[in-house]
């Protein structure tokens, strides 16, 4: 057992670090972390902040280096995502291209995909999003209804797509579609199609959140138009194209994890502060005591997380137990920020402007509705976990 | 015995039912957020011409002289539909603690107001910083040169830009345990009202600064140094009408999540199939019709002189806080991502059960007092 | 609303209250409450009980007159479970047959039947027990395979039966068969047959079960005899039978709820008593807030139970929702004997003569867990529950 | 990073495994019940010829110098089997105290018998209506005369009479913070062990009267009065321990579970088809592999000089405590009918749960050594 860094690792950790802290953003360090309201303005800001970890090379750490990565190992990957949250860096516009996209298409892509998008996703040039769920398949994206059908030598689709993250910014989308719907399993027949967003085919209506935000829209497809050059490995085989561009997403826990360790931290800081009738939360005992079993369910996942990386690691992939981050870090980070504004008494029903410490607490709170549903439900984690991990017979109609 | 509402009552209820509906249930909640009051004063003038706000206010003063088991119905379905206001703070704070400490005269000036309904009262009581405590209460009152000046601080009045008038809660004397009092101020104008930001935005609140203003002794009401006490008495009739009102906004989340899941297919199936989400929303019901028994007894002991009069109200609060904001948080879940939706209800049931969960005090005070008043 | 008691109510519960205190056994409400541990003596000692009751007119108070009841009301029914609570009186040994046999007989049993039993149920003469549950049919009764067999004009009974009470010390059994295997619905062809225990074809086992008890049995069933005339209700319909019974089956969860009720005022008692480094549990704030807790649950529970008893008085018939009261009584019963014996600390884990005060609370935290299980799981509580009060569509296999 | 253990441990733990298999697993446990500790000693006896007994041990006194981390596949295979007796209380609580606060002459005869497996210490610490805690320790050890005389009643030994000696706290004086001491008792005749009925019955418990025994000061250790700061080096190591021995008993409850949740139809399904089923045997194997991570970090961080040595040991016993009881009782939940019969293991887990989850210490009281430990 071994909790050091090696040196390269480390060496590495002070590069990145050292690069950052000369290109963050202006005053970004110091706490003016605030971005644009407007759409044009928020996305012009962070394809310019993407084109900027582009330059340095820090866009895409994990691709290999002749498609413009650096062929970083697992470990560097979780040094970065360590690194980036500690500075609390932008987010990452085209992190849909970076993670998921283009790795997916430097394993299963044409050489004419490739050529063609690889270098625009790490210069942000081009953003992608996902065209995944649909209203009716949320949960159970076999049942997905959104059709490509042949009409001469070009696929025109239609469909309805919901829950799209940066659809509103993106140029392009990783589309699944169905093309077949003869086969007995419901997750044969259906094909992946590149499409590009600005066509009239196309239209992008935002989701209002509870949380007043608008990260996902809602995607019309009418006749939308795609080519056989636009499709990612073969039709009707879409399901195994999904299956490894979700394996390339390998990492993506981890920065979510180490964003729960952080604000964990920041509820400490919040309980020393904080006074009630001129007494820090922290004295209180019921405090004290609920905030013992915070440290030690989120000391507990991110060890297991380490663990899990261990295993990664030793055997080139993850093993099954690696399925259990995520329901834990969803299901934690809810409770956590609710902690937190409880509380915070009556003062935590303040809002904004008005919020008696800072209102990210109360939003925290409410994003993290959305945590436990979005990227598969808790009910259907906990489904996989069962059927993968214990071997447990599979659910009714899956 | 009979533990039951009786068929009056229930047919009541379906008259205020019928009301909310044709203004669109949690439409009126919705209007507030858009900063449009016209509905909920609507709501509150026609609950007036049913004779809601005069039910628990004595017949001299023009009421019905019933009891706080015969504002249940109401209050549920305010709660159902998540009507926001007043209420609550004028029929089920204020005027008890009026009917028990008031003079004649201060009866005769607010009781018969309220009960016709042209006078809502809001209740000042939470600081900054402070809790909701004997400690946490240090706005001032002194008494100088025969005259009683008040300073300080309110936040989080409920609803100020629709109060007549308002109660204050006050520090009047150093006595940790002796020192506060209750005061009545309608001179609104002379108060400095503004609005707070508001986590459940469709719950309107604001900060009060008093700076030097100056009362007369009529409005202090009952014994100086002796308001937090009296306040209790309030506190009883206040968190019964509470756990109704959560009871009412807990039923319609149950009956959201249940009907969705007849509804909503995934694998081929409804959901409500599924064990997680049918037993999900078997423990919310569960939770729901023991918060209602609770709800029901703590509405009937209030009136009475029972040895567990102060645990069963303080029991019934703190269940319904804590299954209400449970199961509107589950709702969500159940939902999925529409129930993330702006557009759907979910999320203004959850906001005002968070609203609701620490206010006029937590779940720890409460059951302090529980256990204390069965002299544990 | 109305909590008190009627002037007739209030008479009757004098009249028990009074022939309790003059008819109970010697010493028993003074605390000498031992039941002989030799198997023999205890049923002989139940049995002289049963007969104390009926001879004073208290075996079956709900029965009709004419079969040697009181035509006792709802309320009446009521009363009775909490006098016999309070008074912590002997277990009633025929329970079964006075509770659940004996009406169902007089609701559809043969004239016949009625005059060969209802007597002998009431004096303790005749010990019912009820074969339902085998190895493969616990929470799925209708997976139950013991076999009844016409031959001639008898039947012969094959098959297994477990979690039989009182199987030990029953005179006779209210027996479940399958008499048919070929309908679709797996709950047609069974049929309920009256059995003797005491004849070649029936053995006994007793199961041990993890606090040392053997409450239950195991009952073999080798070419066991029975006749036409030991038939309730028609051939195959013994689906309707069971159905019957249960709903005579009206107020047990009530003696339940009172126990609940007791159990937790002694645990007040116990926390205000028991010191720790000399301090009573009930200063520990900790301590404090559970009990709070607890008192909510358990007067919520309590409550609700009224008021479904207040709807069945009303409507005639239970409403649905009163299926809630068995779920709940067993789950909060649970936690409840967990907490007495862990507020104990660490002399909670001592046993019988040893244990710290009462080696009650350690033998309740044991029982407890038979609670969720027995007379159906909570998880089969909660598919009822969804199903039919709130509606939700019906589980897979049912 | 490498958050594993080696292969080399690994294989340890499958020699471990194959020897109590071949004892049956339980079986050894049961036999405790019925009052045949033979087994027992026999898994001691192997335990020391693999290694064992001398894991922790300096190589000069015959150890074999390893860590806390070398012990963890030992611990785990123990509790899977919950093989009683006395090796956690030896290697992992007085060796600990020993190497770090013993004199020569005690390291001498101490630790070279316990590697070589001859000698077995049990711990009194408990006493009767006490918590254990520095007020807790009333047992007193005064000196008298020159001589050391000890008075005073200690409860809940474990496997007192399988110990050839005992580590008792005592109190050397009146000062509530600093006046507890460590004694060393190998005279075991002289002790009045009585055995005590226990609710875990495969775990032997006793009763130690201390009637004016004297004791001579090569028998404490450490400095006196000092015996409490002392003893919270042991109980690091042995948390971290006890943490791994319910990790190995969670880990055959999960698998317990799954099983059966794979073989055991109802209405025409496997009951792990269920979601209720399946959902909770899941929350339950999530449990148990954070609260393996959680164990391993406390057995290698207690072997260093990190920040976090306390709160990670204490987090990872209370973690374990809390969630070992969980998915035990609800094991028998899943097993229906048959998971209450004595016949099953269920139960036996159920109760070495219990047994565990309040021995030297309850959760709050490791929660507040947590906090305090961060300085929170």
């Amino acid at each position: 057992m071994d909790f050091s860094f090696t040196k390269k690792e480390e060496k590495f950790r002070t590069e990145l670090r050292t690069w950052l802290e000369t290109n963050l953003p202006e005053g970004w360090l110091e706490g003016k972390r605030d971005l644009p309201e407007d759409l044009d303005e928020y996305s012009a800001y962070l394809r310019a902040w993407q084109r900027t970890l582009y330059d340095g090379g820090w866009a895409a750490i994990a691709w290999p280096k002749e498609y413009g990565g650096r062929d970083a190992s697992l470990m560097e990957e979780i040094i970065y995502h360590q690194e980036m949250v500690r500075v609390k860096a932008p987010p990452l516009i085209n992190y849909i291209g970076i993670h998921m996209v283009g790795p997916t298409l430097i394993d299963m892509g044409t050489e004419e995909q490739k050529e063609k998008y690889l270098k625009k996703i790490l210069t942000g040039e081009e953003i992608w999003c996902q065209g995944y769920s649909e209203p009716s398949a949320g949960s159970d994206l076999t049942a997905l209804k959104t059709r490509a059908v042949k009409d001469g030598d070009r696929w025109l689709i239609n469909g309805q797509k919901v829950w799209t993250s940066f659809g509103h910014v993106a140029d392009k989308c990783f589309l699944l579609t169905r093309t077949s719907t003869v086969p007995e399993k419901k997750h044969r027949g259906i094909t992946v199609f590149l499409i590009d967003m600005d066509q009239p085919g196309v239209e992008t209506l935002p989701i209002i959140q509870m949380d007043g935000h608008k990260d996902f829209n809602e995607v019309y497809l009418t006749d939308a138009v795609a080519t056989d050059a636009d499709i990612v490995g073969q039709v009707d085989s879409g399901w195994h194209v999904l299956i490894a561009l979700m394996l390339h997403e390998r990492t993506g826990i981890g920065a979510e994890l180490f964003t729960l360790e952080k604000q964990f931290n920041d509820t400490v800081t919040l309980a020393q502060q904080y006074k009630v009738n001129g007494q820090p939360l922290i004295h209180n005992p019921l405090i004290r005591q609920k905030m013992a079993g915070f440290y030690a369910r989120v000391r507990g996942s991110l060890l297991n997380y380490y663990r899990n990386l261990t295993t990664t690691v030793k055997n080139g992939q993850p093993g099954p137990e690696s399925s259990i981050d995520k329901l834990v870090v969803s299901e934690l980070n809810k409770e956590l920020s609710s902690f937190a504004v409880e509380i915070q008494g009556h003062q935590g029903l303040l809002w904004d402007k008005d919020a008696a410490v800072d209102s990210k607490w109360q939003r925290l709170f409410l994003a993290s509705f959305g945590q436990t549903i979005g990227g598969g439900t808790s009910e259907v984690q906990r489904n996989t976990i069962g059927e993968r991990v214990l071997g447990l017979p599979k659910d009714m109609g899956r | 015995m009979d533990f039951s509402l009786t068929e009056d009552q229930e047919m009541f209820r379906g008259q205020i039912r019928k009301m909310l509906d044709k203004f669109g249930g949690t439409q009126v909640a919705r209007e507030m957020i858009a900063d449009k009051p016209e509905s909920l004063k609507k709501v509150y003038s026609t609950l007036a011409e049913l004779g809601c706000s005069g039910i628990n206010i004595p017949e001299e003063y023009d009421g019905l002289d019933l009891e706080a088991l015969d504002l249940v119905p109401t209050f549920e379905e305010l709660g159902r539909s998540l009507v926001p206001g007043l209420f609550m703070e004028t029929n089920a704070l204020v005027v008890p603690i009026i009917k028990k400490y008031g003079t004649d005269e201060q009866k005769k000036n607010y009781l018969t107001a309220i009960a016709a309904g042209d006078k809502q009262v809001s209740f000042a009581a939470l600081e900054p910083f402070n809790d909701f405590s004997r400690q946490g209460i240090q706005c001032s009152l002194a008494k100088k040169d025969g005259q009683y000046v008040l300073n300080g601080t309110k936040i989080l009045v409920p609803e100020a830009e629709l109060a007549d008038a308002f109660l204050l809660v006050v520090r009047t004397s150093e006595d940790v345990e002796d020192g506060l009092s209750l005061v009545l101020i309608d001179a609104v104008d002379e108060l400095n009202i503004e609005r707070q930001l508001s986590f459940d935005e469709a719950k309107h609140v604001a900060k009060i600064e008093c700076n030097q203003l100056v009362i007369t002794e009529e409005q202090i009401i009952g014994e100086v140094n002796k308001g937090w006490e009296q306040l209790q008495e309030g506190l009883l009739y206040f968190n019964a009408a509470l756990s109704s009102y959560m009871v009412g906004a807990m039923e319609h989340v149950v009956h959201m999540a249940a009907e969705y899941a007849k509804i909503r297919e995934q694998f081929g199936q409804p959901i409500g199939r599924f064990q997680a989400v049918k037993h999900s929303i078997v423990d919310m019901k569960v939770h729901l019709e023991i918060a209602r028994s609770l709800s029901y007894y703590a509405n009937w002991v209030v009136d009475t002189e029972e040895n567990d009069r102060e645990a069963a109200v303080y029991s019934a609060r703190t269940y319904a806080t804590e299954k209400f904001i449970e199961a509107a948080s589950q709702n969500i879940q159940l939902h999925g991502g529409i129930g993330f939706t702006e557009e759907l209800d979910c999320h203004l049931y959850v906001k005002r059960a968070r609203y609701y969960d620490q206010y006029l005090g937590s779940t720890p005070f409460y059951q302090e007092k529980v256990v204390a008043s069965l002299g544990w």
